[in-house]
């Protein structure tokens, strides 16, 4: 979705208050969806997604594949250049993906790239190890944003921080940056080759962009409009400060990809008892939760995936959650009858009770408050302790993957099917698939073949299926919000909108103010 | 009284007494803060005349300084000042305003405090001191200050004036920091100077050249107003003396007068009480002596002929990482004999204190040995030396220092009687501290206070009663009374006698007063840079010094007492 | 001899400098011999889990795989050479990352600092030893400012002077203007201590007898109080600004993260979230470095102000 | 050195002693009742449960049902504030403590200790000095971890290098106090002298001391609190109330204000304490 107006008028700055500094400046190594909205802008992908999924032409001029779904044939546009001068051509597409595949240098690895090979100056040719359904996804992704060949080869080591050396082919490039506090944009003046998603052709409208990283929620909307032009990350409580105001626009978008959930570990007591997941899922009132901390502004989930992706299963509204009586009779059932003095439930001497892990760090939009009401609640409702561990603790990944972790909370936000399938076919065993447990053998048949196919049909089918499992039968995840972003803005700025692929902020190549 | 002898007068006769520039009659000045109200100046009138020295003497807080401050105005904010007539300079300062009192300070009337260390500035150089009166009431400009400053300077005998305008106080000597102060005190040209105690830290030497200055302002026709508690001073150096007490002025007259022919009983105590050769034998405070025969006699004393104290050979220096290594006492030796009085004089830092210190084993000397009752004692190893200790004991100079500020007297004296063995048992111990206190004529109200509740005088008496406490030997009594008043003095000073003639103590009396190590010492020790220039019986030495050192000493104390106005032309 | 002493004395406290550097450098380098795991975990940080690669790097560069006292000496060879390392997470020179924050973090603290000394300064001279209405002004703005988390006034502030009157932009990186608010909250937080340890030394100063000589020359009460009371204020409120200087990083890093500015604070906190430990252990020397600096030059100037102190030494 | 002026200063003390204690000092120390009471017995005061939900309450202004409002989960920010005063009071005293312990042993060690172990000594305090007490902190929990106990270490520890300053310089005074020696010159034992003299009279200060830094660890600990290093949520440890508060700062200002409140009005109350004790110690001691 885009927000358009007449009469566009070139030149002009903004000044655009932004969430976070990004980690990394190599769209090959940075994962933080609220960066892309400055990579966007400097980089560009071979392909574009559309809103309704389809792939169009972007640095690739077109692209072909073969019949058995294993090569993929690229002619690049004519006339590319990139910030520091150099060609796009055959050799730099070729070495940007060969890089984007190459780890650990890069986060974004597809696992059935084989290779690339240089057919003429401006075709590339991709052989892939098996065919994939989801190869287009990763390509038209911003993690394989194209860099300049010289910044890969001579600068590989500053990318990550920045700078004059960080040079793509998009429409605007680095002029300053401090870290901590802001990155200037400037338009990129041979700029031609913008996709047809794009509102126009040609250079961009605004001849620089202050991207000014302000982290605190409350400074970003006090900002606005006296001292930035547009914000974005406003919290539920800050909307109705610029929804529906004179002078104001406000916008907001569901997140594609996956909603933020609960992931539990199926092979963690007490978790390994399905009546106890289920009872954990169904012991709190999630509606009630949402309603008074994001006021209508974000929604609950209901799925695995987003609401707004073509793969969502609608049939899972309403069917799970709230119901305590019966998550009473389940852990009632699984032999959780005494209770300690805490008025938790216990069983052989042990409490029922499970560690979230939750690092500061990835929280946001009060969702660390969210998971203290769940814990209120399931103590209320059912008995079960619910320690939620805020920690910045930056070992908890290893934690997770050791497998001590009761519940993971997070979001894969990505639209890739692969991941997305990944997710949905791990049986519980948390964000890794190196638990080679047999019992989830055929859960991960089943994703390999909603990836191989090339029936869409077949793929969503094979897609509600395992959503289903997952939610209901299993309960290896347990749904919470659907993410979404926010835009909010002055009203003389127009242009602003969200990128099709993920939801998340777009960039400012379309974006002008009015005079 | 050869000391306060009448001064043969060098100024004009009272029939011609020059018309007065300031006249304060029934001045009333009372502190009302703190509820219930302190008058401290009780109708106290006198007259400036140009040209003739008022001295105020009295003891301290006897009201002096603030009625000498009132002539300024700067008694303090939360003063009360009355009085039915006060005329400056011709003009009536009975209401003045902050304003009209700024005029005159500096400019009409001069103001020199004592102890020009912290009386001047001490991040401010000289020069800008001196200046600073000049430049306030704009009698010259910046340009010409400089020129003025180093002109003044000269004037009060601080040659090179200009080096010293850009010096700071700390590099300057006492002498020359007090004359700068007078300076600064003359250098607006004021009719009237104040000189408040301007010469009572200084040594003797060089209070003769303080009051030389003065002497030669007062011959130019400055009225000056000394204050001064050294009746020395003020009989030498005043025509007319106002005797305070109280806030009282109890006595008023000529020097010659007040001096010779003292009418008031407090100015006789007062004249009574300075020791020196004519006092010696004689009792100087009006207070009947001890009755200490109650107190047992400490353990049989050895009597005749023995030495409590035998010193040979001290050695002890001092290495500090910043200076150069101080041999501080250089082969030293002396002795004591039962039931004596030694006295030790010499000047600042001759190394007095380190010796006493080195008897009570509080540092270690290099080299020599310190017997008590001819038994070892400095070469002793502490643990040996405890059970002994109370035979040796200290009267300091300050006493509160010495107190545990959280004790009570009863404690402190309790705490002193456990350790000996007599005397675990508390009511015991409660019976022979009121026993103690009553000796030294400290009241029983006094044993629960604190020793800073106590005045000076209380505080060495209950020091004395600690000391008598663990029955010593010897009393060990540095600068024992050089804190004190002179009416306190002497009565701490006939108690030590008592104590010694009722007792049969000895004594080792450190002091750089002259007059007092004669009015109490049998024989005497002369100190100088660490070593022993003279010892021997102190009416001998006193009498026909030998050494040149001894001769000097004697000889400032001398001028001081016969000063006589003079040219000021010497340093 | 003055400079003689000056010199004497500046190289004595250079010398202690350096001991207290060097206590610091190896105590830093003993934290990591202590911590437990492998060093070259640690140093590489971050949330995932290394590559055996990327560790043999860490290795490398940290010569990890030597003795302990050739490590040591190659650590302290390093840091003379002003080498600190290379933060992994970052994949930049840890001097590089710091240089890059330290200008904007001295400009913040120096003109905090200045802030606070102008607030300060005529607060105590003013208030010192009298009991006006002014006084008792000055009583209860102290209090407050001291007990006030700093982050609250810094968001307090923005609230009211930036984002409701207007007054001073804090986005503005470029704005001047945009200085005056984080500089206050820097000021705010010293204020209160900085104006009653000078208010109390004027007021002992006060009573100094030199003051009532001056009064007797006929100075005013302001000349007595700016001309000669003031200046003894200065050697305790300057070794309380030094200590502050040396904490420079404190208030520095909430300032910094209320108000989004670059400099140290932003980064330290950014390193120690991400555990980047070469980027800490940086921001450690780098500091005592600064602290043993600040207070060489505090020490000094006492000398400057106070004649006494320098011929004493 | 005027004759007797220590005369005139102990008539001046006495008449300045028998003064009232301030007002501001009475009601500091009455608040401090009121918080200890608060931290014994919460429940008899908080009027809810300080972690019960109640998402139909949320954000909710003050009322007389909800005496400092409600918080976005609809818990009752009074009860909360009521619960939270254990763990700032715990922060305050426990750092406290800690740098107590440190500070006394450290400290006279230094006094005691001789000229070696005393230069030593000093040197590593100024190290400690050197590093900024936040970055200390942060290293602390960097390692140890977040949470209550950790929190303390890492205020605590930055504390000590100023009560071992302190502690070392009231022993060197003390120690080379009159009264000291006038102890061994009556004979008295070392440790005896020690015990009865130089350590009762050394602690006034040090205690002063520690009564103003209890306020300060109070604020370090809301400091480390924003920057999420400190005790976590659900705890309603003031300064993670007041930091969670400052975003909704102009929709619900009760989030914000009371939480702030609580915090300063602590902090102020034991300065107040803290600053009259000393003023009264220095009175005694001048
Ligand atoms: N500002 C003041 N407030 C209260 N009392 C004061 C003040 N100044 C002086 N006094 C009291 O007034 C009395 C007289 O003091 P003053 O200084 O005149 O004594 P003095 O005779 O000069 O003594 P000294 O020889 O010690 O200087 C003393 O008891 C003193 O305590
Ligand atoms: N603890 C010490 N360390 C270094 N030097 C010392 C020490 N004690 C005394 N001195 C030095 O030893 C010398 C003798 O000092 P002492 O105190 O014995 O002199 P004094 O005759 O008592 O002088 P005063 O009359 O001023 O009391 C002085 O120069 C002094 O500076
Ligand atoms: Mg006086
Ligand atoms: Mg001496």
């Amino acid at each position: 979705p885009r927000h358009a107006a007449a009469e566009p008028v070139s030149g002009g700055e903004i000044t655009y208050g932004t969430q976070t500094d990004p980690v990394n400046w190599n769209p090959h190594q940075n994962n933080q969806a609220n960066a892309f909205l400055y990579l966007r802008n400097i980089f560009d992908t071979l392909l574009e997604k559309t809103e309704n999924g389809d792939f169009v032409p972007s640095l690739a001029e077109s692209y072909s594949v073969s019949d058995d779904g294993t090569v993929y044939t690229f002619r690049l546009r004519d006339g590319v250049t990139f910030h520091d001068g150099e060609k796009l051509d055959a050799a730099a597409v070729k070495l940007n993906l060969d890089k984007a595949n190459e780890t650990p240098y890069s986060i974004y690895a597809f696992p059935n790239y084989d290779s690339a090979t240089v057919v003429d100056d401006r075709t590339v040719e991709v052989r892939l190890k098996k065919p994939d359904a989801s190869f287009l996804d990763s390509i038209a992704y911003i993690g394989w944003g194209i860099i300049s060949p010289k910044s890969l080869t001579e600068h590989l080591n500053d990318l990550p921080s920045g700078g004059q050396n960080l040079a793509g082919t998009g429409p605007f490039r680095i002029s300053s940056y401090q870290k901590g506090a802001q990155v200037v944009l400037e338009s990129f003046d041979d700029y031609n080759w913008a996709p047809e998603t794009k509102a126009h052709q040609g250079k961009a409208y605004l001849d620089k962009v202050t991207y000014r990283f302000l982290a605190e929620p409350s400074s970003r909307v006090g900002a606005l409009p006296a001292q930035v032009d547009v914000i974005e990350g406003i919290s539920a409580l800050d909307v109705s400060k610029f929804k529906d105001r004179d002078g104001f626009v406000y916008l907001s978008n569901d997140a594609n990809g996956d909603t933020f959930k609960l992931s539990l570990n199926a092979f963690l007591s007490p978790l390994d008892d399905v009546r106890v997941r289920q009872a954990l899922r169904d012991g709190f009132d999630l509606d009630a939760l949402v309603k008074s901390l994001y006021r209508g502004e974000i929604r609950r989930a209901w799925s695995h995936t987003s609401p707004v992706s073509p793969f969502y299963d609608k049939s899972l509204e309403g069917a799970w959650g709230n119901n305590v009586e019966n998550a009473n009779k389940l852990l009632d059932e699984a032999g959780w009858t005494e209770r300690d003095s805490e008025g938790f439930r216990v069983k052989d001497g042990k409490r029922l009770s499970v560690r979230v892990l939750y690092p500061t760090q990835l929280d946001r939009e009060q969702r660390s408050t969210l998971l203290q009401g769940i814990s209120q609640q399931l103590k209320q409702n059912i008995g079960l302790e619910f320690i939620v561990d805020l920690t910045p603790s930056s070992t908890y990944l290893k934690e997770v993957a050791s497998g001590a972790v009761h519940i993971y909370p997070s979001t894969w936000l990505h639209s890739d099917v692969r991941k997305s399938l990944n997710g949905l076919s791990n049986g519980g065993a948390l964000a890794t698939d190196n638990k080679a447990d047999p019992s989830i053998q055929p859960l991960k048949d089943l994703a390999a073949e909603a990836l191989a196919t090339s029936d869409n049909a077949q793929r969503i089918k094979i897609f509600h299926e395992l959503q289903r499992k997952a939610v209901i039968d299993d309960v290896t995840y347990i749904p919470l919000l659907v993410q979404a972003y926010q835009i909010a803005a002055s009203n003389k700025v127009n242009g602003l909108g969200f990128i099709n692929q993920i939801g998340s902020p777009e960039g400012v190549y379309d974006v002008w103010v009015a005079k | 009284m050869s000391l306060l002898r009448a001064r043969e007068s060098a100024i004009a006769p009272a029939s011609a007494v020059p018309a007065a520039i300031a006249e304060v009659e029934n001045l009333n000045i009372s502190f009302p803060a703190g509820g219930e109200g302190r008058h401290v100046v009780r109708d106290v009138s006198f007259t400036l005349h140009p040209g003739r020295v008022l001295a105020f003497v009295g003891e301290s807080g006897s009201g002096k300084s603030v009625t000498a401050r009132a002539l300024l105005g700067l008694v303090g904010d939360n003063a009360q000042v009355r009085h039915e007539r006060l005329r400056i300079l011709d003009h009536d300062y009975s209401n003045a305003t902050q304003v009209d009192w700024r005029r005159i300070r500096g400019a009409g009337i001069g103001y020199v405090l004592q102890d020009a260390l912290t009386s001047l500035d001490p991040l401010k150089t000289v020069g800008f001191e001196v200046g600073e009166t000049v430049l306030e009431h704009r009698l010259k400009t910046k340009r010409e200050i400089r020129s003025h400053v180093v002109d003044i300077l000269g004037r009060v005998g601080i040659p090179d004036g200009e080096r010293r305008y850009d010096e700071y106080p700390h590099q300057l000597s006492g002498g020359l920091r007090q004359r700068a102060l007078i300076a600064a005190g003359i250098a607006a040209a004021p009719r009237i100077l104040i000189a408040d105690e301007p010469t009572t830290a200084l040594d003797v030497s060089i209070q003769v050249q303080v009051l030389r200055l003065l002497k030669q302002s007062q011959e130019k026709g400055l009225a000056i107003l000394l204050i001064t508690h050294d009746l020395t001073v003020a009989s030498t150096f005043a025509d007319e003396i106002l005797v305070f007490r109280q806030g009282e002025v109890v006595e008023r007259g000529t020097a010659g007068d007040v001096l010779s022919r003292p009418r008031h009983a407090y100015t006789k105590a007062l004249l009574q009480a300075i020791p020196g050769q004519q006092t010696r034998g004689k009792r100087l405070s009006p207070l009947p002596p001890l009755d200490l025969v109650r107190l047992r006699p400490p353990s049989a004393s050895g009597g005749d002929g023995g030495d409590i104290l035998e010193v040979r050979n001290l050695t002890k220096t001092f290495h500090s990482s910043t200076r150069h290594p101080r041999v501080a006492v250089d082969h030293v030796s002396f002795s004591l004999e039962y039931g004596r009085t030694l006295g030790i004089v010499g000047e600042s830092g001759s190394g007095k204190s380190t010796v006493a210190r080195i008897i009570l084993g509080f540092e270690h000397a290099d080299s020599g040995e310190v017997l008590i009752d001819g038994k070892p004692w400095s070469a002793l190893p502490e643990t040996k030396r405890r059970p002994r200790r109370h035979l040796v004991q200290l009267i300091s100079q300050d006493p509160l220092g010495s107190f545990d500020p959280r004790h009570t007297v009863l404690r402190l004296l309790g705490d002193a009687l456990g350790t000996l063995p007599a005397y675990r048992n508390t009511a015991k111990r409660d019976a022979r501290s009121y026993e103690l206190l009553e000796l030294v004529g400290l009241e029983r109200l006094h044993a629960l206070r604190r020793p800073r509740e106590l005045s000076g005088g209380q505080r060495q008496r209950v020091a004395i009663a600690r000391a008598l406490a663990v029955e010593p030997r010897l009393l060990v009594a540095d600068e024992a009374v050089s804190a004190l008043d002179v009416s306190i003095q002497a009565q701490i000073l006939d108690v030590l006698r008592d104590i010694q003639k009722q007792l049969g103590l000895s004594i080792l009396f450190i002091s750089h007063d002259l007059g007092v190590v004669q009015h109490i010492s049998d024989s005497v020790v002369v100190m100088k840079a660490g070593r022993v220039v003279e010892h021997g019986d102190v009416n001998a030495i006193f009498s026909s010094p030998k050494e040149p050192y001894t001769r000097e000493l004697l000889n400032a104390r001398h001028s001081l007492s016969h000063f006589r106005p003079a040219p000021v032309d010497a340093i | 001899m003055p400079l003689q002493s000056i010199l004497v004395s500046l190289s004595r406290r250079v010398a202690l400098g350096v001991v207290v550097l060097w206590f610091t450098v190896t105590l830093t380098f003993a934290f990591l011999q202590i911590v437990p795991g492998d060093p070259a975990a640690l140093l590489f940080g971050g949330d995932e889990i290394p590559t055996e690669e990327q560790l043999e790097e860490v290795r490398r560069d940290w010569g990890l795989e030597r003795p302990v006292h050739e490590q040591y000496l190659l650590y302290i060879e390093r840091l003379v050479h002003g080498d600190l390392g290379r933060s992994y997470q970052q994949r930049t020179e840890v001097a590089t990352l710091l240089y890059s924050g330290v200008w904007s973090t001295v400009i913040l603290a120096v003109a905090g600092l200045v802030l606070a000394v102008v607030i300060s300064v005529p607060l105590a001279t003013l208030t010192a030893g009298s009991s006006t209405l002014l006084r008792r002004f000055a009583f209860v703005f102290e209090l407050v400012t001291i007990s006030m988390p700093s982050f609250w006034i810094g968001i307090i502030l923005i609230l009211v002077f930036s984002f409701t009157l207007n007054w001073f932009p804090i986005v503005a990186l470029d704005n001047p203007l945009s200085l005056v608010l984080p500089a206050a909250t820097i000021a705010l937080g010293l204020v209160g201590q900085l104006s009653q340890v000078m208010r109390e030394s004027i007021e002992r100063a006060l009573k100094e007898p030199f003051i009532l000589t001056a009064r007797s020359r006929g100075l005013s009460d302001g000349s007595v109080r700016w001309g000669h009371a003031l200046k003894h204020s200065y050697i305790p409120a300057a070794t309380i600004t030094g200590t502050f200087a040396g904490n420079v990083l404190t208030g520095v890093v909430v300032t910094e993260t209320v108000f989004g500015r670059p400099g140290l604070g932003t980064i330290t906190v950014a390193a120690i979230t991400t555990h980047d430990i070469p980027l800490v252990l940086g921001v450690v020397i780098v500091s005592a470095a600064f602290f043993v600096l600040v207070n060489i030059l505090v020490d000094l100037s006492y000398g400057l102000v106070d004649k006494r102190i320098g011929s004493s030494v | 050195m005027s004759r007797d002026n220590t005369n005139n200063a102990v008539t001046n003390r006495l008449s300045a002693r028998p003064k009232r204690l301030s007002v501001a000092v009475i009601l500091s120390v009455v608040f401090l009742v009121l918080i200890a009471i608060q931290v014994l017995f919460p429940e008899a005061i908080a009027t809810h449960s300080p972690i019960t939900i109640d998402p139909l309450a949320a954000l909710q202004p003050p009322s007389r049902e909800h005496w400092f409002g409600t918080d976005n989960l609809g818990r009752d920010l009074f009860s909360r504030v009521v619960h939270g005063s254990a763990y700032s009071v715990s922060i305050g005293f426990g750092a406290t403590l800690i740098a107590l312990a440190g500070g006394i042993v450290f400290g006279a060690l230094a006094g005691f200790g001789g000229r070696w172990l005393d230069q030593a000594l000093m040197r590593f305090n100024d190290v400690l000095m050197a590093l900024p007490s936040i970055l200390l902190a942060l290293v602390v929990v960097a390692l140890l971890g977040t949470g209550l106990v950790n929190t303390l270490w890492a205020i605590g520890i930055g504390l000590i290098p100023q009560f071992a300053r302190l502690v070392r310089a009231e022993v060197l005074v003390v120690r080379n106090a009159g009264y000291v020696e006038s102890a061994v010159g009556f004979g008295f034992s070392k440790t005896a002298v020690v015990c009865r003299h130089v350590i009762p009279n050394a602690i006034h200060p040090v205690f002063v001391l520690a009564t103003i830094s209890i306020g300060g660890s109070i604020l370090a600990g809301s400091t480390l609190s924003f920057l999420k290093l400190g005790p976590q949520p659900p705890a309603p440890e003031w300064g993670l109330l007041l930091s969670e508060g400052r975003s909704v700062i102009e929709h619900a200002w009760w989030l914000g204000v009371f939480p702030g409140i609580a915090i300063s009005l602590t902090v102020l109350s034991v300065t107040v304490v803290g600053k009259s004790l000393q003023k009264r110690y220095l009175q005694k001691e001048s």
